[in-house]
């Protein structure tokens, strides 16, 4: 199969994402979209990647591994410059949907990056033979999956919607130089991690795997942010008393 | 509406689910003074936070001393004065240098600032403890200080959150007579207290909070 | 066994140029990658199952 | 007339006001006014300069009494102290602030929202570059380094390295000192965002004790710069914001 077949994938969630402003809802009946375009992509890239791809050259059957780890960490990041431009957002215009936003995103960002990094872990024993070496992509990255379970604890810890909405939004915008930290610790500190990964540095073979699950990480993402995201609204609802609840005005004095 | 102290309109105050401030519309006259009563949570303080403009209101309009609200703070802060619950003293500075931060920040050079904390702590009786740190003062003699830091301030409107509060007898009868004194340089007050009768006795209007909303007072 | 067959260079050690792990060869590994991709699945179910239990009720 | 009389006196309302400072007056009288508060208390001082002190030296237990290894790693030992000691004095300086909600009195004033981040910063930039002061011949001293470079470029890496952990440090410490568990979120939301000026106040740091034959000085210095920047200008940008809408 040429390694081009899957981004026609992309067009779908794409599709949906550049729709999302013209028609808010429209996520409310095309998740389940999106959803079956995540199992498919991931069932496709995993099945490539663990039956159909030889084992390299180097790495041996061990890069397999990377057809799973490298979407989620590309994912994670996604999220997370995702969170920073929905706190951006609130603070420019007060809106609780980029609020509810940068939350969903903070926690699936969270969870991808953390799985992703236990499969970095996972992959580096064979390969560099520790679990863990204190390398400045690995460490930085686990580093970025602190300071969002901090924001997110922050969350839990302020009471006041409004505050709460406020602080996590100064600080996913501050937060912004973390992704960067994790992109160039590789360039400022000499790291055993690879400097980046396109097809071409690659193994050719895993490509078309890789691409597969990436786009099925992509549409996974999104599904797992608008749940997520629907979560958040509906606690909004609970704790933020709508202006209808102030009934009629009142007469001028 | 241009000699109006303030002008409020549908001002609304949303603490998480529950709504501290319910569409209160309100005028004020300048140099007129305003009893503020209500049950504890009635949103007295509110009130006046957000007429000091400390906190903005989730919706309405607010309009003080001729200022909007939604057009720059920092003139109201200027022309307003709030004493609140909260003294806003420094803890391990003195009484002194309390008063001197404020007149530093309000524009007056450090002679100025010097002469008029020493005056006003002579004012609020505080003067044999103007070097001593706001740690060691009682409360009666911490609502002295923020009563001084208030007047420092001249304030053309002033927000009186429970003035009475913590003060001894004395103290009580010498807050009353400042507070007159303040209306009688033509000072807008709001004045919100338990005490009903010392509160009716300084001011001229009154406006009865319940839940966040204006309902006329029994009493 | 594992062990043995991992490339020759200790970590923590190593200066390798980026992208260059070593010239030796990992053979074997599949409960590695067997490891990730439970690992990932389940994150996968198990995410879904804490959204599922705190969807919204209406 | 005395003084009293004069106040008392004085007509409320017609009186012209007196001009208010400016941002950079602001400033100033703010981070006089820290500066006394840090004097006044300065047995809360002494006790951070000993913390930082402690810290330094229960590296050489935890690591055990490996002269060449504590040697090797001296910079990153020093610049850990002060990253310690600057979360407790961080969160020292708006507790006080706290206390009496005397931030609220300052915004009142009104003082204008970045001079107080500006007032906040500096002040704890200068403590902490004294800090540095203070760590900086002991650590020479302890882990027996010799300055390759000049003192100089010492005390500039040090005060670029306090400015970029003041700035962010400011920031997230008005923001943790409001909520529950401050104590725990500071730590955790700063010490992510300090990695970058951890890696390069450390790099060039090393240098100037073990010397410098790649050139590499200069490009540590300016990513410190950039960082210095980028903090600055976002916490000029978002602390007003934090501070008001409540």
């Amino acid at each position: 199969m040429p390694s081009w077949v899957p981004l026609v994938l992309l067009l779908v969630p794409v599709g949906i994402c550049l729709a999302l402003p013209f028609k808010r809802d429209l996520l409310d009946k095309v998740w389940l979209v999106l959803a079956a375009e995540a199992v498919f992509g991931i069932g496709v890239g995993t099945y490539l990647a663990l039956f159909s791809v030889p084992p390299e050259r180097d790495m041996g059957e061990v890069v397999r591994i990377f057809a799973a780890h490298v979407p989620q960490v590309q994912n994670a990041l996604l999220a997370v410059v995702l969170n920073f431009g929905c706190s951006l957002w609130f603070l420019i215009r007060k809106s609780w949907v980029a609020d509810s936003l940068a939350e969903s995103s903070a926690e699936v960002g969270l969870y991808l990056g953390a799985v992703g990094t236990a499969l970095g872990a996972i992959w580096a024993k064979p390969t560099w033979g520790v679990y863990w070496t204190w390398d400045p992509r690995l460490t930085s990255a686990a580093v970025m999956l602190i300071y969002y379970a901090g924001y997110l604890a922050l969350r839990r810890f302020t009471d006041n919607p409004d505050t709460r909405a406020t602080w996590s939004a100064a600080l996913g915008t501050f937060g912004i130089v973390i992704p960067v930290t994790v992109y160039k610790s590789v360039v400022w500190m000499k790291s055993m991690h690879q400097v980046q990964s396109s097809p071409e540095t690659v193994y050719p073979q895993l490509v078309t795997a890789f691409r597969f699950s990436a786009i099925g990480f992509l549409c996974l993402m999104i599904v797992f942010i608008y749940q997520r995201y629907r979560i958040a609204q509906e606690q909004l609802k609970r704790e933020v008393a709508p202006p209808e609840a102030l009934g009629a005005p009142q007469g001028a004095a | 509406m241009a000699d109006a102290a303030f002008h409020i309109v549908d001002v609304s105050k949303r603490y998480g689910p529950r709504w501290a401030l319910a569409r209160l519309t309100f005028s004020l006259e300048r140099g007129k003074s305003l009893l503020l009563t209500g049950h504890n949570g009635s949103g007295k303080t509110t009130l006046l936070k957000i007429l000091a403009t400390a906190m903005s209101p989730t919706l309405g309009k607010l309009t003080v001393l001729g200022h909007d609200c939604h057009e720059g703070r920092e003139p109201i802060r200027e022309k307003v004065g709030l004493l609140s619950h909260a003294s806003f003293l420094y803890e391990d500075l003195t009484a002194a240098q309390n008063l001197v931060v404020l007149a530093r920040l309000i524009g007056m050079t450090d002679g100025e600032a010097d002469a008029t904390a020493d005056a006003m702590l002579t004012r609020v009786g505080l003067a044999k403890r103007r070097d001593h740190p706001v740690r060691q003062f009682s409360a009666g003699m911490r609502k002295r200080l923020a009563v001084g830091r208030l007047l420092l301030k001249r304030p053309e409107l002033a927000l009186l959150d429970e003035p009475f509060g913590e003060l001894d007898p004395q103290g009580i009868g010498e807050m009353e007579k400042l507070i007159a004194e303040l209306a009688a340089q033509g000072t807008t007050l709001v004045l919100a207290t338990h005490l009903v009768d010392q509160g009716k006795a300084l001011t001229t209007e009154r406006l009865h909070l319940e839940e966040g909303r204006r309902v006329e007072a029994r009493a | 066994m594992i062990p043995l067959l991992v490339l020759a260079q200790a970590a923590a050690d190593a200066q390798p140029s980026p992208g260059q792990v070593g010239s030796g060869r990992v053979i074997g590994g599949w409960e590695f990658v067997t490891a990730a991709y439970v690992l990932t699945f389940l994150g996968i179910v198990l995410y879904a199952a804490s959204l599922w239990v705190r969807r919204p009720r209406s | 007339m005395t003084p009293a009389e004069t106040v008392a006196q004085a007509p409320a309302v017609t009186t012209a006001r007196p001009v208010r400072p400016g941002l950079f007056a602001c400033t100033v009288i703010l981070l006089r006014k820290d500066l006394l508060l840090e004097w006044r208390t300065r047995a809360r001082l002494n006790a951070l300069v000993f913390f930082g002190i402690c810290t330094l030296l229960m590296f050489s237990f935890a690591l055990g009494a490996n002269a060449m290894a504590l040697r090797e790693h001296a910079s990153g030992y020093f610049w850990l102290a002060i990253l310690f000691a600057s979360v407790l004095s961080l969160s020292e300086s708006f507790r006080v602030e706290q206390e009496n909600h005397s931030l609220d009195g300052l915004r009142l004033a009104p003082a204008n929202g970045r001079a107080i981040f500006l007032a906040k910063a500096i002040g704890n930039t200068v403590l902490l570059w004294g800090l540095g002061a203070v760590l900086a011949p002991l650590s020479i001293a302890v882990f027996d380094l010799r300055v390759v470079m000049s003192l100089f470029t010492l005390a500039f890496i040090m005060l670029v390295g306090s400015m970029a952990i003041s700035a962010a440090g400011t920031f997230y410490a008005s923001i943790a000192s409001n909520a529950r568990a401050r104590d725990v979120l500071l730590p955790i939301l700063l010490f992510p965002v300090l990695v970058p000026v951890l890696i390069a106040a450390v790099k060039a740091t090393t240098m100037v004790f073990e010397g410098d034959p790649m050139n590499q000085m200069e490009s540590w210095l300016t990513l410190l710069g950039s960082l210095n920047v980028i903090y600055w200008g976002l916490g000029l940008v978002l602390f007003p914001r934090i501070i008001e809408d409540l």
